[in-house]
C-alpha cells in the first residue's frame, strides 16, 4: 500500500468524516429544537397564572 | 410528504454513489503520472462546485429576502449557505490532502486556494452572525448583507484560475474549455456531482424544517412574553 | 445638500475624536508596539526584511485601524445618538460616507505617524521616486479598510457580542485588499513598479464602496 | 389634510405581530396621548412614525408624505428616552451640530436662542459631560424643539425629568400647541401628560382598542380608560 494510495484513502476518508460530523451536528440540533418547541408550546397553552 | 422525498432521494443518491465508486475504483486505471491519488478529484471537484453554487444561490436568495422581506427566503438562504460551507470544507480538506502528494505541501498561498479559504472564513462569519442576532428580521437583513458581500469573493475565487496563472490546475472540465481529461475519467465527476447534489438537497430540506421550528419557537416565546 | 451633510458628519466625528483622542491614542500606541514586537521577532537589518516589510506595515495598519473603526459607531451608542442621527433628515448614505471620511482621515493620520517609526526600525532607504506610489497605495489601501470597517461597525454596533463579531466579519472581508496592498507596497519599497495589485485594489475599492453605500440603509433602518 | 395618517400598519418581529392593523388619523394641532401597558407597542409605533424603522405592512403618512422621506424627517422632532447628546461636545456645539443636520439657515444663532429658552445660556460652552441630569434633560428638550418641528414625538415625556425640566417642557409644548402644531406622546397615564392631551388612543397588545377625545373622567380616574375599553 504505497503512500499514494494511502493519501487517496485519507482524502476520501476526510470527505466522509466532514459530512458525517455535519450530519451528527444536524441531528443534535434537531433534537434540541424539538425539545425546545414542545417546552414553549406547553408554556403558551396553559400560562402559569 | 417531505419524509418520502428525503428517503427517496437518499436511496437514489446512495445507489448512484455506490455504483459510481465502483467504477472509479475498479474500472478506471491509475493515472499515468499521478498514480491512484487522482481519484480524489471525484470528491474534490463536485464538492467545490456545490460549495460555489451554494454561495451564489445563497446570495440570490438573500437579495430575494431584501426585496420581498419574506422570511422563507432568509431561511432557504441560511440553509443553502450552511450546506455550501460544509461542501467547501470538504473541498478544502480533499484539496489539501491531494496537494500533499502532488505539490509536497499541505497548503500553498495560491490565489485559488487563498480566495476559497477567504470565502470559507466569510461564510463562517455569516453563520456566527446569524447566531448573534435574536430578532429574526434584523438577523435576516444583516445576514443578507454579509452574503452579498461575501459572494463577491466567491466570484473572484471562481474566476481566479482563469484570471491569473495559478499553481492550482486551470479548468479541466470540458464545459469550461478545459478538456484535459481522458473521456472515461470525466464522466464519473458528473455522476458524483449529481449524487452529492441530492445529498445536499436532503440536507437543505432538513435544515429548512429546523429553521421553521426555530421560527415557531421564537414566535411562541414572544407571545408568552407579551402576555 | 448631500455633501454639506457628509461634511457636517465628518467634522463632528473628527471634532469629537480630537477632543477625547481615545481611539487616536490607542491606535498610535498599538501600532508602535506592534512594530516594536515585530522588530524583536525578526532580525530587522537582514536583506530579507525587504520582502515582508509590506506585510508588516499592513498588518500593523489593519489591527491599529480596527481600534478606530470599532469606535466609529460605538461612539454613537452613548445617549442613543445614533437614533437621533437616523431620525434626522441626514440620509443613511450621507451618514455612512461622512463617518467613512472621518475614519479615513484618522486612519491615514495614524499611518503617517507610524510610518517614520517603521522606517526607523527597519532602516529602509527612501528614494524620492518611491514617495508617490507609496502614498497612492496607502490611500487606496486605507480606503479599502475604512469602507469595510465602517460598514461592519454600523452593522455590529448594537449586537451583544460586538467586540467578537466585528473582527470575525471584517478581517476576512479585508484579506483581498490587504494582499493587494501588501504586494504593491513590497514592490514599491523594493523600487520596482507597483504591478497588478494596484488594479485589484482599485477594483476592490470601487466595488465595495458601491455595495456599502447601497446596503447601509438596510443595515441602519429596521 | 391630516397631520398624521396611519393606515393599517402591521409590524412583525419574526411572526409575532407587535402592531396589528393600527389605524389612526390625527388632525393638525391636536395633542394625542398614546396609552397602553408596557409591550403594547407604543414605542414600536413611535419609532416607525419617527422613521427609525419601517412598518412590515401598511403606511404612515405625515402631512401626506411618507415617514421615511427626508423632507418629512425635517418636520419631525423626537424626544426619546436617550437624551441624544454628545458628551464630549459643549451645549452650543451640540445644538449647532443638530441645527446643521436639520439644515437650519443660521444654526449657531438658533442654538443660542434655544439655550436662552431652556435656561442654559450661561453654561453655553460647558461640556455636556459636566452637566447635571436636569441640565442635560433641558438641553435634550432644546435639541428636540430646535428646528421648530411641525410634528413632535415624545416617548414618555415627564418621566424621570426634574421639576425645572418639566416646567421647560410644558412651556415648550404649550407654545407648540398655540402655534397649531401636532404632538404625539406615549405615556403611562401621567397626569402632566394627560392634562395636555386633547385626544387619546389606547393600545393593547398591538391593537388600538379605543381612540377619541380626552375627557375629564379620564383625568380624574386614571384607571377609567383601562376598565372601560381595555381588559386589565
Amino acid at each position: 500500500m504505497n503512500r499514494n494510495v494511502q493519501y487517496m484513502l485519507l482524502g476520501l476518508g476526510a470527505a466522509w468524516l466532514i459530512m458525517f460530523i455535519y450530519v451528527i451536528l444536524i441531528t443534535l440540533r434537531e433534537r434540541k429544537l424539538r425539545k425546545e418547541l414542545d417546552r414553549v408550546r406547553r408554556m403558551v397553552e396553559q400560562p402559569n397564572k | 410528504m417531505r419524509e418520502k422525498i428525503i428517503i427517496g432521494l437518499a436511496l437514489f443518491a446512495g445507489a448512484l454513489l455506490a455504483w459510481n465508486m465502483n467504477t472509479i475504483f475498479t474500472a478506471l486505471p491509475d493515472e499515468l503520472n499521478q498514480g491512484a491519488i487522482y481519484r480524489i478529484i471525484y470528491f474534490h471537484v463536485p464538492a467545490n462546485i456545490l460549495g460555489m453554487l451554494g454561495f451564489g444561490l445563497g446570495m440570490f436568495l438573500s437579495i430575494g429576502y431584501l426585496v420581498t422581506k419574506d422570511l422563507r427566503y432568509d431561511a432557504l438562504a441560511a440553509s443553502v449557505t450552511e450546506v455550501a460551507l460544509v461542501y467547501a470544507s470538504i473541498g478544502l480538506a480533499t484539496g489539501s490532502i491531494w496537494a500533499r502528494i502532488i505539490w509536497g505541501v499541505w497548503w500553498a498561498w495560491d490565489v485559488r486556494l487563498t480566495s476559497w479559504l477567504v470565502c470559507w472564513l466569510i461564510f463562517g462569519g455569516y453563520l456566527m452572525l446569524r447566531r448573534a442576532v435574536d430578532e429574526p428580521n434584523q438577523r435576516a437583513r444583516f445576514a443578507a448583507v454579509v452574503s452579498v458581500l461575501g459572494s463577491v469573493n466567491a466570484y473572484i475565487s471562481y474566476k481566479s484560475i482563469e484570471w491569473w496563472n495559478t499553481q492550482h490546475p486551470q479548468p479541466v472540465l470540458s464545459i469550461r474549455n478545459g478538456g484535459g481529461m481522458a473521456q472515461g475519467m470525466e464522466a464519473p465527476i458528473w455522476w458524483n456531482l449529481l449524487a452529492l447534489a441530492c445529498f445536499s438537497t436532503i440536507l437543505v430540506m432538513v435544515r429548512m424544517r429546523q429553521e421553521s421550528f426555530a421560527r415557531e419557537i421564537d414566535t411562541l416565546r414572544r407571545m408568552a412574553h407579551a402576555q | 445638500m448631500f455633501l454639506r451633510q457628509v461634511w457636517t458628519i465628518a467634522a463632528k466625528d473628527l471634532h469629537s475624536e480630537l477632543r477625547t483622542k481615545d481611539a487616536w491614542n490607542a491606535s498610535i500606541a498599538f501600532s508602535v508596539v506592534i512594530l516594536l514586537l515585530f522588530s524583536f521577532s525578526f532580525d530587522p537589518s537582514s536583506e530579507q526584511v525587504r520582502e515582508f516589510s509590506g506585510g508588516l506595515l499592513w498588518m500593523t495598519y489593519a489591527f491599529a485601524g480596527a481600534l478606530v473603526l470599532n469606535r466609529s459607531f460605538a461612539r454613537e451608542m452613548q445617549n442613543d445618538c445614533l437614533d437621533a442621527l437616523i431620525a434626522s433628515p441626514v440620509s443613511s448614505a450621507a451618514l455612512f460616507v461622512g463617518k467613512s471620511l472621518a475614519n479615513f482621515a484618522l486612519l491615514f493620520a495614524v499611518e503617517l505617524v507610524s510610518l517614520p517609526v517603521f522606517v526607523l526600525f527597519y532602516n529602509l532607504q527612501w528614494g524620492a521616486a518611491q514617495v508617490g506610489p507609496m502614498l497612492l497605495v496607502l490611500v487606496m489601501g486605507t480606503w479599502a479598510l475604512t469602507i469595510i470597517g465602517t460598514l461592519f461597525s454600523a452593522l455590529t454596533v448594537n449586537l451583544r457580542l460586538r467586540e467578537l463579531m466585528l473582527p470575525t466579519l471584517v478581517y476576512p472581508m479585508m484579506i483581498p485588499a490587504l494582499i493587494a496592498a501588501i504586494t504593491v507596497t513590497t514592490n514599491v519599497l523594493a523600487g520596482s513598479p507597483p504591478g497588478l495589485g494596484i488594479r485589484l485594489l482599485l477594483a476592490f475599492d470601487i466595488i465595495f464602496t458601491l455595495l456599502a453605500v447601497v446596503f447601509v440603509d438596510t443595515v441602519l433602518v429596521g | 389634510m391630516n397631520a398624521l395618517e396611519i393606515a393599517d400598519v402591521w409590524k412583525y418581529y419574526g411572526d409575532f405581530p407587535a402592531l396589528r392593523a393600527v389605524g389612526l388619523n390625527i388632525e393638525p394641532g391636536s395633542t394625542m396621548a398614546l396609552l397602553g401597558r408596557n409591550g403594547a407597542g407604543k414605542t414600536t409605533l413611535l419609532r416607525i412614525i419617527a422613521g427609525l424603522s419601517r412598518p412590515s405592512r401598511g403606511s404612515i403618512k405625515i402631512q401626506g408624505a411618507d415617514a421615511r422621506d427626508q423632507a418629512t424627517r425635517q418636520r419631525i422632532g423626537v424626544l426619546g428616552h436617550g437624551i441624544a447628546l454628545y458628551e464630549e461636545l459643549s451645549a452650543i456645539e451640540n445644538l449647532t451640530l443638530f441645527g446643521k443636520l436639520y439644515g437650519l439657515p443660521d444654526p449657531r444663532k438658533r442654538a443660542d436662542e434655544m439655550l436662552e429658552r431652556v435656561g442654559l445660556a450661561r453654561v453655553r460652552d460647558g461640556l455636556a459631560r459636566e452637566f447635571s441630569r436636569g441640565m442635560r434633560q433641558r438641553l435634550a428638550v432644546g435639541r428636540a424643539f430646535l428646528h421648530d418641528p411641525e410634528v413632535l414625538l415624545l416617548d414618555e415625556p415627564f418621566t424621570a425629568l426634574d421639576d425645572r425640566a418639566i416646567a421647560v417642557l410644558q412651556s415648550m409644548i404649550q407654545s407648540m400647541r398655540d402655534r397649531g402644531r401636532t404632538i404625539i406622546m406615549s405615556t403611562h397615564q401621567l397626569r402632566e401628560a394627560l392634562e395636555l392631551a386633547s385626544h387619546v388612543a389606547l393600545l393593547q397588545r398591538g391593537q388600538i382598542v379605543h381612540t377619541g377625545e380626552r375627557t375629564q373622567e379620564m383625568l380624574d380616574d386614571t384607571g377609567w380608560l383601562y376598565r372601560t375599553y381595555g381588559e386589565n
